[in-house]
C-alpha cells in the first residue's frame, strides 16, 4: 500500500501496479521522493525505473547505519533522469549478521565502485557484484569504518607484510 | 711520433678485440668492438684514408654498432653459457690459431720488402673528392649494384621484423 | 611537480595455452601511485598488448582520510571546515553544497539575496581557479611547461582574492550554513572587478599559445574518446560529458542559489576528445567571468547572512547588548545548533562535475550521516573504459583531460 | 713560434672559454625561461644570479656520487664520461674567426682544420648516442631503459635528415673544411646581400637550414623532441638513476651539443664570422648596439627597481660602454669584429633553442618518428636533389 | 727498424692478421649469436685494414673503394642479420647458437 504523499507519484504507482510487494514504504520529505523497496524485488524495480522512467543514471549508492535498530542498514540509491530532470531515492533495509542486497551493477554499471565502497565501509554484501572487494581501505583491513559501532578514534592497525 | 701512435692504437685494437671474445655479456663485447673500430679509424687516418676513417665512424660505429646495441637492449640479452664445443675450441683451437697466425705472419714477412715504411702524409688521395671521383666513374656499376643491395636489405629487414609485429 | 622514484613492475605473461602464433608481448605496467603525471596518489594497473592498452584498472584509497566518519563526530557547523578538505581545488563548491543541504534540512531558513549572489560569485571564481590549475598541469603533462606559470599567475590573483576575504588561500570555509562567514572587506568587489576585466584577454592569450600550435592539436585532437552512453553508465559528470555534446549542467537544470537569475550559456562541444574537453573548460571560464560580472553589477544590498538566531551567530553588537543574543551565541558555539530530523540530497555543479551531499539528521546537533557524492570518484571509475583499446602514449593526455583530484576521489 | 706551444695555448683558451660558456649557457637558459614564464630566475647568488653557475658546480662536485647497488657499475660510470667527452670533442675542428695576428704571431682562431671537418662533426654526433644508450641500459631501471631505447632510435632517425641537410650546402660550397666553407660565403650580392648559404645562388639553402635546426633539436634531445627524458612520462628518462657530477655531465653534454649545433649552423648556413653588411657600416654596428645596451642599463640604474640595481646596472652600463670603445680601436677591429658576428649569430640560434623550450609542448613518440621519416627526411632528400640539379645546371 | 718518422708497412698487415685471427676465435668460441655476429664484423674490419694498407702501398684509391663497399655490405648484413636474430629470439626465446639447430621447432 503506497503511503499518502506518493499516491500521485507516477514511478511509485507504476511499481505498485507491477508488484504490490515491491514497495514497503516511502515518503516525500522536503520534496524528495523516497521509496522503500523490498530487497528481493530491487533489481526488477530498478530495471523498470530505468526503462520506463528514463532513470538512466545512478548518481550514487550509499548506506546509513541505524544501529542499534534492526534491520540496521539502509542502502540508499540515488537515481537521476536527465530526460525528465528528476531525481529519485530508493532504499533497501537489510540487517542480520550477514546483510546482503542484490547488486544493481547489471542495471547501471556505474554502481560498481559505489557498491564496493558500501561493502568496504559498512560490510553490506552485494550479491552478483562482478568485483566485490575493498576499495578505499587496505585489503586486509578488519572491520567496517562507517558502522556506528566502529570507533572514530583509537583504532589500532598494524600493516602486514 | 708515428710508431708510438701506431703501437698505442694497435695495442688498443688488439686488447679490445680480445675483450670482445673474452667478455660474456654482449654489451661489453659490442663496446669493445666500437673500441676496435675507433682505433682502426685513427689508423686509417695515419694511412691517409680520411674519408674511410670518417665513414668508419659514421657508418660502422655510429649506425651498425648502435643497431647492435639497440637489439641487445631490446632483447635484454644476458650473459651466455658456454657449451662443450666451446671447451674443444679452447683446447685445440688456440694452438691451431697460433699456427695460422704464424703462417700468415711468415707470408707477410716473406712477400713484402721489410724496409717499406708508412709515413703520415705519404698518401694524400684518400679525401672525399678522390673517392667520389673513382666511385662515380670507374666503379659506377658496383656502386649502383650495391645501392640495389641496400634496398633489398631494407625490404628484407622490414619483412622479417613485420612478421613478429603482426 | 615533484619527481619521485618510479614504481614500475613488468612481467611477461606466461600463459601456457599460448601457441607460437598467438604469443604476443604482454606487459603489466603499474603506473603510480607515485608518478609525476597521476596528479596525486592514483595507481593504475595497465595491461599492454604491445602499445595498446587491453585493460586499465584504477586503484584508489591512498588518500583516504575518513572525512565521512569524522563528520558524524562533530557539530553541524564544524563540518564546513572538513568539506574544504574534500576537493581542495574546489573547496568553495563543497562549502556551498554542504550549506545548501543543511539549509534544506532546516527548511524555513531564508538566505538573503546578497549572500546568494556572493555564493554564486565565489563558486564561479573557484571554478576559474580550478580550471586554471587543470589547464596548467595538463599542458605541463604534454610538455608545454610555460603554460603552468601563465595559469598560476591568474590563479594567484584568485587566491589573493580568497585570502583577502577569508584569510586563507585554499581552505577558505567561507560559505557557512545560513549565509557567509563574514562580510567581504572594503575594496574587495573592486579587486574582483579588476580581475574579471583583464581575465578574458588572458584566456585569449592561453588560446593563442595552444590552439595555434600543431603539436598541441596533434596530441589532443581525436585522443581519449569515450562514448556518452559509457560516460552516463559509469557516472561521469561535468565538462567531460559536456564535451560529448550533452548540455547537462546542474546550474541550469536544477538551479540553486539563484543561478536561474544569471544569464550564461552551458558550454558544449561534440568532438568528445581531449581537445573538446579543453575547449569546454576554456568556454566555461569565459562564462564564469560573465556570471561574475553580472553578480558584481547586480549585487543586492542587505545582510550577508540569514537572520535565524537558532543557526547563525548574532552580530557582535547585538551579542554585547542583548542577553538573548548572548545566550544563542553561547549555545551555538558550545553545543552547536540542532537540525530537524530528515534526509536531503543536494547537488551542485562543481568544476569537475556533479558534487552532491546526502545528509541525514536525527535531530541532534551532530550530523547522523554525511555522504559525499564527489565528481572525481565517478570520473576515475571510468578510467578503465576510457583507456581500453587506446595507445599507452595517449594515456597521460586522456587521464589528464579528466581533471580528477585524488582528495575528491578518496575523501 | 713553436707549433706545439701555440696549440697548447689555443687548446687552453678554447677549453676555458668553452666550458665557461657552457656554464653560463645554463644560466642564460634559466634566465630566459624564467622571463618567458614571468619569474626572475636565479637571483640570489651574485648580482642577477651571475654566480649561480659557480654555486651549481660547487654543489654538484661536493655532492655524494651515489651509485645504486643494482646498476652495472662499469658502464654506469662510463656513460656520462662518454657523453660529455664526445660532446666536447667536436669543438676542436670548429673555427671561431679568421686568420689573425697577435703579438706578431699569425694564427687561425681554430684549433685544427681538418680537410674533412664536416664529416668529423657528423661522426662525433653519430657516436654520441652511446652515452645516452649506455646510461639507460646500465641503470637497470625500466624508465631509464625505455629512455635509452627511445633516444637511440630517435638519434639514429634524425641523424639522416641532419646529415642530408648538411650535404645540400656542401654542394654549393664544394669543400668539407670549415675554413673554406666560411671563406666561400664571404662577399655580397649587389653590395648588400651577404653570400651566406641561406642566400647563396643558384639555390638558397633556407629549407636545409630549417631542417638542420629541427634535426638539431632532436639530436640534442630538447623540447619538442625530449622524449628520452620526458619527465611526465618517464620520470627523467636515461638519467633517472644519476646524481651529482655524473648527472651534471649529461647536462653538460646536452648544452655542449646545443652549442655545437648552433656553431655548425652558423658556420654552414649563416656565413660564420662574415658580417651581414659590408665593412664601413657593419664596423659600427657592435658599437651602436653596446651603446644602446649601456643606455638601457643607465636608464634602469636611474630608476632602480630593487636596492642593488642602483649599483649593478650602472656598472654593467660602464662595462658595455668600455666594450663599445674597444670595438672602435682600429688595431683590434680585425680580431673583435669577426668574433662579435660569430658570437652574435650563434647566440641568436641558442636563444631560439631556449625560446622553443619555453613555448612548445612535446611530441608523442610515434608522432616524432612519423615526423622524421615521412616529412623531414623526404623534404631533406628533395632539397638535396633540387640543389644538386641547380648546381649542375647553373653552377660555376 | 724503428725509424724516427715511419712505421713498417708489415706492421699494419700483421695487426690486420692478428685481428682477423681473434675474429675467427670469437666466431668459433662464442655461443651467443649476437657475439658471433660481432666477431664477423671484427674480421671484416681486419680485412678493411689490409685493403687500406695496400692502397697506401700502391698509392691507389681502389683499396678505399673496396673498403667502402665492404662497409655498405656490412650495413646491409647487419640490418638483415639483426632482423633475423630478432625473429629467432621471438620464436625460440634464446640467443644460444647451439639451441638454434633446427629449422622447425
Amino acid at each position: 500500500m503506497l503511503p499518502e504523499p506518493l499516491r500521485d507519484y507516477a514511478p511509485a504507482v507504476a511499481l505498485e501496479e507491477l508488484n504490490p510487494a515491491m514497495i514497503v514504504g516511502g515518503h516525500a520529505d522536503r520534496g524528495e521522493p523516497t521509496l522503500y523497496l523490498n530487497p528481493d524485488h530491487l533489481l526488477e524495480a530498478c530495471q523498470k525505473l530505468k526503462e520506463r522512467f528514463a532513470f538512466i543514471r545512478i548518481s550514487s549508492v550509499t548506506a546509513v547505519d541505524r544501529y542499534p535498530e534492526e534491520p540496521r542498514f539502509e542502502v540508499v540509491y540515488h537515481l537521476h533522469s536527465l530526460e525528465n530532470n528528476a531525481r529519485l531515492r530508493l532504499k533497501c533495509q537489510v540487517g542480520g549478521p550477514a546483510p546482503a542486497v542484490p547488486s544493481v551493477t547489471s542495471v547501471w554499471s556505474g554502481a560498481n565502485w559505489y557498491e564496493r565502497e558500501v561493502f568496504d565501509m559498512f560490510g553490506v554484501e552485494f550479491r552478483d557484484h562482478p568485483d566485490l572487494r575493498r576499495i578505499l581501505m587496505p585489503d586486509d583491513w578488519e572491520g567496517h569504518p562507517l558502522r556506528k559501532d566502529y570507533p572514530t578514534h583509537g583504532h589500532k592497525y598494524s600493516y602486514k607484510d | 711520433m708515428d710508431p708510438f701512435l701506431f703501437l698505442l692504437l694497435a695495442a688498443i685494437a688488439v686488447i679490445c678485440a680480445l675483450n670482445l671474445v673474452v667478455q660474456t655479456h654482449p654489451i661489453s663485447s659490442a663496446l669493445s668492438l666500437v673500441g676496435v673500430m675507433g682505433s682502426l679509424a685513427i689508423l686509417y687516418l695515419l694511412l691517409g684514408a680520411e674519408f674511410i676513417a670518417a665513414a668508419q665512424m659514421i657508418v660502422y660505429a655510429g649506425a651498425i654498432m648502435v643497431l647492435f646495441i639497440f637489439v641487445i637492449m631490446l632483447l635484454n640479452a644476458q650473459g651466455e653459457r658456454l657449451t662443450r664445443r666451446g671447451a674443444y675450441v679452447k683446447i685445440f683451437g688456440v694452438p691451431l690459431m697460433a699456427l695460422f697466425l704464424g703462417l700468415v705472419a711468415f707470408v707477410i714477412q716473406a712477400a713484402l720488402p721489410r724496409s717499406e715504411m708508412v709515413h703520415f702524409g705519404g698518401f694524400t688521395h684518400g679525401g672525399p673528392a678522390d673517392i667520389g671521383r673513382s666511385l662515380f666513374t670507374q666503379y659506377l656499376l658496383p656502386f649502383e649494384v650495391v645501392s640495389v643491395l641496400i634496398l633489398i636489405a631494407i625490404v628484407g629487414a622490414i619483412v622479417l621484423a613485420r612478421k613478429e609485429i603482426d | 611537480m615533484p619527481e619521485v622514484s618510479p614504481e614500475i613492475s613488468e612481467e611477461v605473461s606466461t600463459a601456457g595455452t599460448e601457441t607460437a602464433e598467438t604469443r604476443k608481448r604482454r606487459l603489466t605496467v603499474n603506473m603510480g601511485p607515485q608518478h609525476p603525471s597521476t596528479h596525486g596518489v592514483l595507481r593504475v594497473v595497465i595491461d599492454l598488448d604491445g602499445e595498446v592498452i587491453t585493460s586499465a584498472q584504477p586503484d584508489i584509497g591512498y588518500l583516504h582520510t575518513g572525512i565521512e566518519k569524522q563528520c558524524e563526530a562533530i557539530n553541524w557547523s564544524q563540518v564546513t571546515t572538513l568539506t574544504d578538505r574534500v576537493d581542495y581545488l574546489a573547496n568553495l563548491s563543497n562549502n556551498l553544497v554542504y550549506a545548501l543541504a543543511v539549509e534544506k534540512l532546516i527548511g524555513d531558513i531564508e538566505i538573503p539575496p546578497k549572500a546568494q549572489w556572493m555564493r554564486v560569485l565565489l563558486a564561479e571564481l573557484q571554478r576559474i581557479s580550478s580550471h586554471l590549475v587543470w589547464l596548467g598541469t595538463h599542458a605541463l603533462d604534454l610538455g608545454a611547461m610555460s603554460m603552468l606559470f601563465y595559469c598560476f599567475r591568474e590563479r594567484e590573483q584568485v587566491l589573493k582574492l580568497f585570502e583577502m576575504f577569508s584569510g586563507q588561500r585554499m581552505m577558505t570555509s567561507y560559505i557557512r550554513v545560513g549565509g557567509l562567514a563574514l562580510e567581504p572587506p572594503r575594496g574587495w568587489h573592486q579587486r574582483v572587478k579588476n580581475f574579471v576585466d583583464i581575465f578574458p584577454s588572458r584566456i585569449d592569450e592561453y588560446e593563442a599559445l595552444l590552439e595555434h600550435n600543431p603539436i598541441w592539436l596533434e596530441r589532443t585532437q581525436g585522443v581519449g574518446y569515450i562514448s556518452v552512453d559509457d560516460m552516463l553508465a559509469e557516472g561521469v559528470t561535468g565538462p567531460m560529458i559536456r564535451a560529448a555534446g550533452l548540455p547537462w549542467d546542474i546550474r541550469k537544470n536544477e538551479p540553486y542559489s539563484s543561478y536561474d537569475k544569471f544569464d550564461f550559456k552551458v558550454a558544449t562541444r561534440t568532438a568528445n576528445d581531449v581537445y573538446a574537453r579543453y575547449q569546454v573548460r576554456m568556454e566555461e571560464m569565459r562564462q564564469s567571468t560573465r556570471i561574475i560580472q553580472q553578480a558584481l553589477e547586480g549585487m543586492p544590498e542587505g545582510p550577508w547572512k540569514a537572520d535565524y538566531q537558532h543557526v547563525t551567530l548574532p552580530d557582535r553588537e547585538k551579542m554585547k547588548t542583548q542577553m538573548e543574543a548572548l545566550i544563542y551565541h553561547f549555545k551555538i558555539v558550545t553545543e552547536g545548533f540542532r537540525v530537524p530530523p530528515g534526509e536531503v540530497y543536494q547537488a551542485v555543479e562543481s568544476p569537475r562535475g556533479e558534487i552532491a551531499y546526502y545528509v541525514v539528521s536525527d535531530g541532534t546537533s551532530k550530523p547522523y550521516r554525511v555522504f559525499m557524492r564527489t565528481p572525481s570518484f565517478g570520473n576515475v571509475q571510468s578510467i578503465g573504459t576510457l583507456l581500453k583499446g587506446k595507445l599507452i602514449a595517449d594515456s597521460i593526455a586522456s587521464m589528464g583531460s579528466m581533471d580528477f583530484v585524488l582528495g575528491d576521489v578518496d575523501r | 713560434m713553436n707549433f706545439y706551444l701555440l696549440t697548447l695555448i689555443k687548446v687552453a683558451v678554447v677549453a676555458g672559454v668553452f666550458l665557461t660558456a657552457l656554464a653560463y649557457l645554463q644560466w642564460i637558459e634559466r634566465k630566459v625561461l624564467a622571463h618567458i614564464q614571468l619569474r626572475p630566475g636565479p637571483y640570489r647568488v651574485g648580482p642577477h644570479g651571475l654566480l649561480q653557475p659557480l654555486a651549481d658546480v660547487i654543489k654538484l662536485i661536493t655532492k655524494e656520487g651515489f651509485i645504486p647497488s643494482h646498476v652495472n657499475r662499469f658502464f654506469y660510470t662510463l656513460a656520462p664520461v662518454l657523453a660529455v667527452s664526445l660532446a666536447l670533442v667536436s669543438i676542436s675542428v670548429l673555427p671561431f674567426g679568421p686568420r689573425i695576428e697577435v703579438f706578431g704571431i699569425e694564427t687561425w682562431m681554430q684549433l685544427t682544420d681538418l680537410k674533412i671537418g664536416v664529416l668529423f662533426v657528423l661522426a662525433v654526433s653519430a657516436v654520441g648516442v652511446y652515452g645516452v644508450a649506455l646510461a639507460g641500459w646500465a641503470s637497470n631501471n625500466k624508465y631509464s631503459l625505455i629512455g635509452g631505447l627511445r633516444s637511440s632510435a630517435q638519434m639514429i632517425s634524425y641523424e639522416l635528415p641532419y646529415a642530408v641537410a648538411i650535404a645540400a650546402p656542401l654542394l654549393l660550397l664544394n669543400t668539407l673544411s670549415f675554413r673554406e666553407i666560411v671563406n666561400a660565403q664571404s662577399g655580397y650580392y649587389f653590395g648588400f646581400l651577404p653570400r651566406w648559404t641561406i642566400f647563396q645562388g643558384p639555390f638558397p639553402q633556407i629549407i636545409s637550414f630549417l631542417i638542420f635546426l629541427i634535426a638539431g633539436f632532436a639530436e640534442t634531445n630538447r623540447i619538442p623532441f625530449d622524449l628520452p627524458e620526458a619527465e611526465n612520462e618517464l620520470v627523467a628518462g636515461y638519467h633517472t638513476e644519476y646524481a651529482s657530477m655524473m648527472f651534471a655531465s649529461f647536462f653538460m653534454a646536452e648544452y655542449a651539443n646545443m652549442l655545437t649545433v648552433s656553431l655548425v649552423a652558423t658556420l654552414m648556413f649563416l656565413g660564420g664570422w662574415n658580417a651581414p653588411l659590408p665593412l664601413p657600416v657593419s664596423g659600427f654596428i657592435p658599437t651602436v648596439i653596446l651603446v644602446l645596451v649601456a643606455a638601457i642599463c643607465f636608464y634602469h640604474g636611474a630608476q632602480p627597481y630593487r636596492k642593488w640595481d642602483r649599483f649593478t646596472f650602472p656598472a654593467a652600463g660602464i662595462i658595455s660602454l668600455g666594450l663599445a670603445a674597444i670595438f672602435l680601436v682600429p688595431i683590434l677591429q680585425p680580431i673583435l669584429l669577426p668574433l662579435f658576428w660569430f658570437i652574435a649569430k650563434a647566440g641568436i640560434l641558442l636563444f631560439v633553442f631556449i625560446w622553443i623550450r619555453g613555448t612548445l609542448p612535446r611530441f608523442r613518440y610515434d608522432q616524432l618518428m612519423h615526423f622524421a621519416w615521412t616529412f623531414l627526411f623526404p623534404v631533406a632528400m628533395l632539397n638535396l636533389l633540387v640543389t644538386g640539379l641547380m648546381v649542375a645546371l647553373f653552377g660555376k | 727498424m724503428l725509424s724516427s718518422s715511419g712505421v713498417p708497412l708489415n706492421w699494419y698487415l700483421l695487426l690486420s692478421a692478428i685481428l682477423f685471427c681473434i675474429g675467427i676465435a670469437g666466431f668459433l668460441y662464442r655461443r651467443n649469436v649476437i657475439t658471433v655476429f660481432m666477431s664477423i664484423e671484427l674480421m671484416l674490419n681486419a680485412v678493411n685494414l689490409s685493403f687500406v694498407t695496400f692502397s697506401y702501398k700502391f698509392q691507389q684509391v681502389d683499396g678505399h673503394i673496396f673498403t667502402f663497399f665492404v662497409m655498405v655490405v656490412a650495413a646491409a648484413e647487419a640490418a638483415v642479420g639483426l632482423a633475423i636474430i630478432l625473429t629467432v629470439f621471438k620464436n625460440r626465446k634464446t640467443l644460444q647458437v647451439d639451441d638454434i639447430n633446427s629449422l622447425k621447432n
